[in-house]
């Protein structure tokens, strides 16, 4: 049963590696201890020191492996791809299919794992505070840390396979912690919902992963890999897919078993799990969960997992056109739609989640646009601003004795004055105003929209539509943001206010967590958060401010400088796959004059740079020459953009400040009734079909009554025979003459037949 | 070989070749002498007396079994010696040793007169023993009415139940019915065969098959056939003679049932096979002639009465309360089975397959026989004195009560039914395999489907043996030490059976059953 | 004008038809036993007139086993039928229909 | 002890109990102690069945402890049995499962102890003795033999509509089997033999060819026998009844064991001895796969009884199985092999589970239920994760089998339409845990709401020892799988090869059928 048995399946190599499955290990350790051994001591010291310490080793673990000389984001070696591996034992092997446990840390793993780690450190810590005498502490943490195990499974994952695995886990996770609080009815509604809605998603996943391992192996070499293995012949998908031909840009591709079919069915696990429409529904329920939750597992880390994946499969997308604007008409379409509800919200956590779907929509726009290094950026900085709101809000609820009502809170601001000071830089970096971090990494995803080739995009009026829906989201992100920060820092105190209802509002851990604040129910007296809470809220802060600075885009940099450094895009540009520019698809790109679907357009050139070109000189300062004319273009965009900030918050403000209760649209505040249609048109239908039809109709109806009817047919045969058994002897002789008759009749006929 | 000079010249008697049916007459008729100048109620003597024959009548079986030369004949062809008669003689033994046996107890809590049953036992025994060794329609006949009589009497030995007159009326006025249609087939087979040459007819059965090609009235040939078939038919009670059946075996005495159901219809069984397989044979030629006609008709005709057999055993014990008119229909059913293995004997082209079919049909009644007896034994056991208790009401929820009443009666109804490990299993599966052998499909899944619809009222019985609670107080019959004997026998006879029946098959199968005549 | 042997045998056809019709139309035991012992002279009348014809004895010894058969059966039928009419006080068989179904 | 050890573990619970009736007869018997005559037996069985995977070594197929001996030479049937990589790992389930059902039956069972433990040790030998059977006619009588025991302890130990439900299940299997052995009496007539490895070798070498209408109704014959044992959609609807009404170990045996001896008679004989029929068949099968996970999933999903939903569950997995036997691809049958054996153990957890709460409440009611894991905390995060097993979550054995089984359709080319069977087939696994989830969620999470429930004793030590062999198992399996599979890949690819098409040329069918090509390549080079 040793794992190193079958020698040719397996090869392990005893070095540093190894280190890096003991980043996945660590938190499970972690989880494995609070659920042994914690359960038994019930003591929060321990529980906290265990699960904060387990994430903090895999934090110095991955922190080291990255920027360590030579290491997966060292940026001394420019262009140059070291990805760390640790293969650990062959999982699956049957045929031609074969899937390792094995990990990989490459520029954007590497990427990956150094914020969630760092952000999941952060949020431990964080939790510790805010779980405080819950009676749940050390299952909480087992959960939390068996979370960070699955999540950074699935990003070091080094095949699709053990990727699933991760993504199945994270949803676990998120399941567990979701209906954390198990004798809270909607807890545990929202839990099923999230698990449900995840495994549609899950369902593309695997199909995706099966077709993309049917064209490998189609081309004689199955395989799921990321990387190539030499030394087990074990191929990366990506290189296989590269010499491909590029699908054209049809709806039938969608349906043609080619890349364009893989694509869109990852993008449907990608939906799923990053909560797009029409699966986005399950995010906003999931708030039932601990803010700490919410914070890690629903902002910054876990739901950004389809945008990783879809990022990580690059190279599939740019070889499917079709795919790419689906996802970024999706995108736009959610990040949109979210926002409009998200302005209609009462709750605070409800407007961050619509908030978090509005921005997870941004970055499937950048990855339906090609700005694959531009999404990733956004998933980092969002990471940090949506923690700090999330974390924020988490404190503003813990401060209030768990009300999450916005209506009933007001004038925190001198209540709770780092927590109003570390939101405030959430605020700015979300609405998009300059320097702090969100500005610019949704500035770069405008620009890739405005300045979109068409490639993936029927035509150039496309890329003007989304860029100016993503401007809409804009406004109306810093309209909403506005709406909440003014409800719940500025204005009258009205938490003083008594309220008949406080029973019915969502209210978290109302049984399990009565905190010693000795204060009267129903009147609480807002304070601060306890050291814990807080100082993740500053660091935390601080990232939110200056994060951003890692991608600074070389039009807004080059007024500093004139080599500024896009680290972004200068650690993720060798890992990921860029659209091919239509100047370099002139000859031999079959679709280039296949475009069925809408008419033809003329080419522009003005797309993204080209890509691949890493011998050339301007690789290691911005990676691509700009024209004035773009580096223009894109600092008047810039500007629009902070305008339309200040015209958000501008409004914001204005509006609310005065009348922070103001009465939002019905249809809005109510989600558009989608909750309610989906329940009627799918749910419902199928539930009630499934009991009626299927069950009682078919099953017991249909099977087992034509069953019983043949039974039932045999006895009455035998009723009506046995009649014949009178119990008169002359009758008796008769049916015996009877056949006689008709035995020397068949002899008669026999003889005279032939 | 002239059958008038043979007869002339050489009275060809051999009483080494009917030695086991000489024994089991002389003894009844000693049971007789010492029933009517010895003691009262002596049972226990007139009952040894007559094991006793039978044990020296199978010892004598062993004998001529064992000192097997070859397949032979005495009295003119009217006794043949071959495994056909050999096997079923010992079926004939063990059923009325059997029977002997379960009426021990019976004979004297009915307070009936021990004697005249064991010595009609003994008739009777004698009567199916001449019936399977007869080589000649005449000795058939014989046969046949030696155990009918003896038969009819039994059915109603218990003279002042009613139910008991009825059955033993009803099974004496469709018996010499039937008889009599048997009896005609006879006389025009004796007139057909005769030749236009001047040759007189013949009953000799290996006769018969030889004059066929030559028959001088082929017509009444096919009318004698017939006949003949009606009256067989109704003996093994095959569809829609069968109609006698489900009445007598519920009127007669419970051991008296046991014993029709078991040994006259083996004895029915070795009659039909001898005169059909045999006197009207397989023809090589085409289908021209009068013998392929002949063959073709009785073999077309027993397929239609095996379907149908199996069909209204089966289907009509579903819906029967009483347990041993259920056991009455399921012994109509048992009886198409082994029709199905008969008709792949009449159907066989050679004799290695003929002889492995005959053998299959030797070695299924003989399965039927034990597990059908055992069965009958418990039945008896639940039934007590006036046979009271036969309703399958009267069972209910006795399972752990009388546990191993109830498991020996379990095993013997899944026994019936056919599952593995008990005999059986392995009776079904020669039987269908014979007939598989021969290319009756259809006729295989029929009775494998009519197997399925009985598991349907074996498993009733079952059921409310263990499944149901019993309402009502159940006083556990205490098992005398005779039927603890037949159980025991029974029980390990349906295992041995089910298990390894490898030695009995091969024993049954080695003897060829060959006519003598025909060589 | 000879007579045949088709004739004998159309003879006993018709008795055995007469009997067996016999057996299934009368309603008491003893009439209905006589109809097979009808039936069985008709046999009777077959053999002999087979045996006649063939110049063959063989046929004239079946009758007398029949005979002696019938006598039998005639001996243990008719014991039967007392039995039933001491209980029943009664020969009509339909009457003795408590088996059925 | 070697040669016979087939033999001995076969018989060994029978002995058990035979001894149990023996001890029954001594006059200081003790009701108590049969339970613990039957464990004894049926540990020291497991143990020795683990002796069987010594012998049963990765890298070649073919069978080992084989055992054979003349039984009934005039019927032509032997005694012959032996074990290859399919029937090994049914074996150690059968005797892995007997242990645990006779402990789940400790307190739960309380009248007719003695006849309990013999029918349950009768089951026992006639269930091991399916899987080793190398003898048609020895595979009939063990098939049909274990359907007797069965019907008891239904019948005698179960609930209210027992002898409805006993009835059924014995009616509807014998219809089945009964074709069956007509079809195994067809196959002697034709090769004269019932042995299985003869009639394969003369099929495969100059033996008398079938023609294609007798290969139909042979192989109808034994697919309607078994697809009514796994079963499949639409000769389900005895299995809810008879989960439903019999005891807890019937219904852990039932789901465990039983089920798999349909789905093992497909791969042995159906896929064995009748490749091209397999193949003409395959259309039909996979259509009636695919029905029955979609339709079972739905059907459990409504269902007020937990143990009727985890008998609709099982319709819908075992329909899984179907699917991977029937795309006659390396990973389809492996997957099949795999999730047999990871139903086995996910659902007779399952089933312990709902027959521990039965055991408290007398009622298997969902609406009964609900805020479970406030009382009982142990139950309800082992029922968890014993569900998640049964959802196929990664890491847990459910999910290797059924990813198998998808990857393998989805390569198939001997599917019509293998992407959209795949597919359909894929949603089972979303309905899996609409299902599960729903179930969860009113049984165990929420508030108490009957009070009933609010002071249940949580799970004894004796229940959790049975609990957790299977969850480290199905743990074990999930993760490391290798243990398995690399262990029946010979044997499997033994009939794969046989049934798989040949190569042909052509378009993207040609090359998912050149994958399998691939792996049949590598078996090859494995050897």
């Amino acid at each position: 049963m040793q794992p190193g048995r079958n020698k040719p399946c397996t090869y392990i190599s005893l070095m540093e590696n190894n280190l890096l499955s003991l980043i996945i290990f660590a938190p499970l350790a972690g989880a494995a201890i609070n659920w042994f051994v914690g359960r038994r001591l019930r003591n929060e010291h321990f529980i906290g020191i265990v699960a904060c310490s387990s994430v903090g080793v895999s934090t110095l673990i991955a922190f080291y492996l990255a920027l360590k000389p030579g290491g997966a984001l060292h940026l001394g070696e420019p262009g140059v791809t070291t990805p760390v591996f640790d293969h650990l034992w062959t999982w699956i092997q049957v045929g031609q299919f074969r899937a390792d446990f094995g990990l990989a840390m490459d520029r954007l793993s590497g990427t990956y794992a150094l914020f969630v780690t760092f952000i999941g450190f952060l949020i431990h810590v964080f939790a510790v505070g805010y779980m405080h005498k819950d009676s749940g502490f050390y299952r909480f943490f087992a959960y939390l840390n068996l979370f960070m195990f699955a999540m950074l499974t699935l990003v070091l994952a080094d095949n699709f396979l053990l990727m699933f695995v991760g993504w199945e886990g994270v949803g676990l996770c998120s399941y567990l912690l979701i209906g954390y609080y198990t004798d809270r009815q909607e807890a545990g509604d929202a839990a099923k919902k999230a698990f449900i809605t995840n495994r549609v998603g899950d369902w593309g996943f695997v199909m995706g992963l099966m077709l993309i391992f049917a064209i490998t192996a189609g081309l004689g070499n199955g395989t799921i890999s990321f990387f190539d293995h030499p030394g087990t012949g074990v191929a990366s998908v990506f290189n296989v897919v590269k010499d491909l031909p590029i699908d054209a840009f049809t709806w039938k591709a969608i349906f043609a078993g080619g890349l364009t079919s893989v694509a869109v069915l990852l993008f449907i696990g990608a939906a799923g799990k990053s909560a797009q429409i029409p699966l986005y529904v399950w995010l906003p329920d999931a708030m039932a969960g601990p803010t700490p939750v919410s914070a890690l597992i629903h902002a910054a880390t876990m739901v950004t997992a389809g945008v990783y994946m879809i990022v990580r499969c690059s190279e599939i997308y740019v070889h499917a056109p079709t795919a790419m604007f689906i996802v970024a008409i999706i995108g736009a379409a959610t990040a949109l739609f979210a926002a409009t509800i998200g302005i209609a919200q009462n709750d605070i956590k409800k407007v961050l989640a619509y908030s978090t779907v509005s921005q997870l929509g941004y970055m499937f726009l950048a990855c339906g646009l090609g700005a694959f290094g531009a999404a990733i950026f956004h998933v980092i900085t969002h990471a940090f601003f949506k923690a700090l709101l999330f974390l924020g809000s988490g404190s503003v609820i813990h401060g209030m004795h768990h009300e999450q009502d916005m209506r009933r809170m007001g004038g925190l601001r001198k209540y709770m004055p780092i927590t109003f000071a570390t939101m405030l830089t959430g605020w700015l970096a979300i609405s998009g105003i300059p320097i702090f971090a969100g500005f610019f990494s949704k500035d770069e995803i405008l620009w890739k929209a405005w300045s979109a080739g068409t490639f993936n995009l029927p035509s150039p009026a496309w890329s003007k539509a989304l860029w100016f829906i993503g401007a809409l989201t804009a406004l109306l992100t810093a309209v909403y943001m506005t709406r909440m920060m003014v409800m719940t820092f500025w204005g009258a105190e009205r938490f003083r206010e008594g309220h008949a209802d406080h029973d019915d509002h969502t209210d978290e851990s109302h049984a399990t967590h009565e905190d010693g604040h000795g204060a009267i129910h129903g009147v609480h007296e807002p304070h601060e958060s306890p050291l814990t809470m807080t100082v993740p809220l500053v660091v935390l802060a601080v990232l939110s401010t200056f994060g951003g600075l890692i991608g600074v885009p070389y039009a807004l940099g080059s007024y500093f400088s004139d080599h500024p450094t896009n680290y972004i895009e200068q650690t993720l540009g060798p890992v990921i796959s860029e659209t091919p520019s239509s100047g370099h698809s002139a000859a031999g790109k079959p679709h280039a004059e296949q475009f069925e679907w809408l008419s033809p357009k003329p080419q522009v050139t003005d797309s993204a740079p080209p890509v691949h070109s890493l011998d050339e000189s301007a690789v290691g300062t911005t990676g691509h020459p700009h024209s004035p004319e773009e580096v223009r273009a894109e600092r008047l965009l810039a500007l629009l953009s902070v305008l339309i900030a200040a015209l958000g918050i501008g409004v914001g403000w204005v509006v609310f400040r005065k009348r922070p209760l103001l009465q939002m649209p019905r249809l809005l505040e109510n989600k558009y009734y989608v909750d309610e249609i989906y329940n009627k048109t799918i749910i419902n239908p199928i539930t009630a079909g499934s009991r009626e039809g299927l069950w009682k109709l078919f099953d017991i109806g249909v099977i087992d009554g034509f069953l019983h009817a043949i039974g039932d047919v045999v006895t009455e045969t035998g009723g009506v025979l046995r009649r014949l058994q009178a119990g008169f002897v002359r009758g008796y002789a008769a049916i015996i003459l009877l056949g006689a008759l008709a035995v020397i009749g068949f002899f008669a006929y026999s003889a005279f037949r032939g | 070989m002239n059958f008038l000079a043979l007869q002339s010249v050489l009275p060809d008697v051999s009483f080494a070749l009917i030695l086991p049916e000489l024994i089991v007459c002389i003894v009844g008729v000693v049971v007789m002498l010492v029933d009517a100048f010895g003691k009262p109620a002596q049972r226990w003597v007139t009952g040894s007396i007559s094991l006793a024959g039978l044990l020296a009548a199978a010892i004598s079986a062993a004998w001529l079994w064992l000192g097997w030369g070859g397949a032979a004949q005495a009295f003119n062809g009217m006794i043949v010696l071959d495994g056909l008669r050999l096997g079923f003689t010992f079926v004939f033994l063990i059923v009325s040793a059997l029977t002997l046996l379960i009426s021990m107890v019976w004979v004297e809590s009915e307070k009936l007169p021990a004697g005249e049953f064991h010595s009609l036992l003994m008739f009777a025994t004698a009567g199916m023993m001449f019936m399977a060794s007869a080589g000649d329609l005449v000795i058939v006949f014989l046969g046949l009415e030696i155990l009918s009589i003896a038969t009819y009497v039994m059915c109603g030995f218990r003279r002042t139940d009613v139910r008991a007159n009825e059955s033993s009326m009803k099974y004496f006025i469709l018996g010499s019915f039937s008889s009599a249609f048997l009896l005609y087939g006879i006389a025009l087979t004796y007139g057909a065969t005769s030749t236009a040459a001047g040759l007189p007819g013949t009953t000799n059965i290996a006769e018969i098959a030889r004059r066929i090609p030559e028959a001088q009235f082929p017509l009444l040939l096919f009318a004698g056939a017939a006949m003949m078939l009606v009256g067989f038919g109704f003996k093994i009670a095959t569809a829609p003679f069968h109609v006698w059946t489900p009445d007598v075996y519920e009127g007669a005495p419970t051991p008296v049932t046991a014993f029709m159901a078991a040994g006259p219809k083996a004895a029915g069984f070795a009659s039909f096979l001898r005169v059909f397989v045999f006197a009207f044979p397989f023809v090589v030629a085409g289908p021209a002639t009068i013998g392929s006609q002949i063959h073709q008709a009785w073999l077309w005709a027993l397929v239609a009465l095996a379907v149908a057999t199996m069909t209204v055993g089966n289907v009509v014990a579903i819906t029967q309360n009483n347990v041993k008119r259920m056991l009455a229909y399921s012994s109509i059913a048992h009886a198409g089975y082994a029709v199905v293995g008969f008709i792949a004997a009449g159907a066989a082209p050679d004799f290695e397959h003929r002889d492995a079919a005959i053998s299959a049909v030797i070695f299924y009644l003989l399965t039927y026989a034990v597990m059908n007896l055992g069965a009958f034994a418990v039945v008896q056991m639940i039934a007590r004195a006036g046979d009271r208790r036969t309703e399958v009401e009267d069972y209910s929820g006795i399972g752990f009560q009388s546990p191993w009443l109830a498991f020996a009666l379990s095993l013997f109804l899944l026994s019936l039914l056919g599952m593995p490990l008990t005999a059986g299993f392995i009776g079904k599966v020669m039987v269908f395999r014979a007939a598989l052998d021969q290319g009756y499909f259809v006729l295989v899944v029929v009775g494998v489907l009519n197997t399925a619809v009985s598991a349907y009222y074996y498993l009733r019985l079952i059921i409310v043996m263990f499944f149901r609670e019993r309402t009502t107080a159940w006083d556990a019959p205490r098992i005398p030490a005779s039927i603890g004997i037949v159980l025991v026998l029974t029980i390990l006879g349906v295992f041995y059976l089910g298990l390894f029946p490898g030695r009995v098959i091969n024993a049954i199968q080695t003897k060829p059953a060959m006519s003598v005549s025909m060589k | 004008m000879e007579p045949q042997l088709s004739w004998y045998l159309a003879l006993s056809a018709v008795l055995f038809t007469i009997g067996a019709a016999g057996v299934i139309i009368k309603r008491n035991a003893i009439a209905m036993f006589m109809c097979i012992e009808l039936m069985l002279n008709a046999v009777n009348l077959t053999f002999v007139a087979f045996s006649s014809f063939f110049q063959d004895v063989s046929g004239q010894l079946f009758v007398f086993i029949v005979m002696t058969v019938a006598a039998a059966e005639a001996a243990v039928g008719l014991g039967i039928i007392i039995a039933i009419f001491r209980n029943r006080e009664s020969l009509d068989v339909d009457e003795a229909s408590m088996l059925k179904m | 002890m070697q040669h016979h050890l087939l033999t001995i573990i076969i018989l060994l619970p029978v002995a058990g109990a035979l001894a149990t009736v023996a001890y029954s007869l001594l006059p200081s018997k003790r009701e108590s102690n049969y339970k613990w005559i039957a464990l004894g037996f049926s540990l020291v069985d497991f143990a020795l069945s683990l002796f069987l995977i010594r012998g049963a070594q990765t890298g070649s197929g073919g069978f080992r402890f084989v055992e054979d001996v003349l039984w009934i030479g005039s019927i032509g049937a032997h005694y012959h049995v032996g074990v290859d990589g399919i029937s090994l790992w049914l074996v150690i389930l059968t005797t892995l499962l007997m242990p645990i059902a006779i402990v789940s039956s400790w307190t739960a069972i309380h009248k007719r102890q003695l006849a309990y433990y013999v029918f349950l040790g009768l089951l026992a030998g006639a269930m091991i003795g399916v899987f080793v059977s190398l003898d048609l006619l020895l595979f009939y009588l063990f098939f049909e033999a274990s359907l007797v025991p069965m019907f008891f302890l239904i019948g005698i130990w179960g609930g209210e509509r027992r002898i409805y439900a006993a009835v059924k299940f014995f009616i509807y299997t014998a219809v089945g089997s009964l074709l069956m052995l007509v079809a195994i009496i067809a196959l002697f007539y034709i090769y004269g033999t019932f042995d299985y490895t003869t009639i394969l070798a003369a099929m495969t070498s100059g033996g008398p060819a079938l023609s294609a209408q007798t290969q139909f109704w042979l192989f109808l014959a034994f697919a309607f026998a078994f697809c009514i044992k796994i079963p499949l959609f639409p000769l389900h609807t005895w299995l809810p009844d008879a989960h439903t009404e019999a005891p807890t170990a019937g219904s852990v045996i039932l789901a465990g064991v039983l089920l798999k001896m349909g789905t093992y008679g497909l791969l042995r004989f159906n896929l064995g001895l009748f490749p091209e029929m397999a193949r003409e068949f395959a259309p039909v099968m996979i259509t009636l796969a695919v029905i029955g996970i979609i339709y079972g999933a739905l059907v459990a999903m409504v269902q007020p009884d937990v143990k009727r939903l985890v008998a609709y569950s099982s319709v819908s997995h075992m329909g899984f199985v179907v699917l991977g036997l029937f795309s006659f691809t390396e990973m389809g049958i492996q997957g099949a092999l795999y999730q047999m054996l990871a139903h086995g153990v996910s659902t007779g957890a399952l089933f312990l589970f709902v027959g521990f709460i039965y055991e408290r409440r007398h009622t298997r009611m969902i609406s009964e239920f609900g805020g479970l894991s406030t009382p009982m905390p142990w139950f309800s995060t082992l029922f968890v994760i014993a569900s998640l097993s049964s959802i196929g979550l990664p890491f847990l054995n459910g999910f290797v089998g059924e990813f198998l089984i998808m990857l393998g359709s989805w390569t198939s080319g001997a599917i019509q339409y293998p992407r959209a069977a795949t597919m359909l087939a894929g949603t089972g696994v979303i309905w899996a845990a609409v299902y599960m989830l729903w179930m969860l969620q009113r049984v165990v999470f929420g508030k108490v709401t009957n009070p009933e429930n609010a002071n249940l004793p949580d799970l004894n030590a004796r229940e959790i020892g049975l609990i957790i062999p299977l969850l480290a198992l199905m743990v074990f399996m999930g993760v490391y799988p290798r243990v398995f599979l690399d262990r029946s890949r010979a044997s499997v690819e033994e009939i794969r090869t046989r049934v798989a098409q040949p190569p042909a040329g052509g378009s993207f069918a040609d090359a998912r059928r050149s994958a399998d090509g691939l792996t049949a390549e590598d078996a090859k080079h494995a050897k």
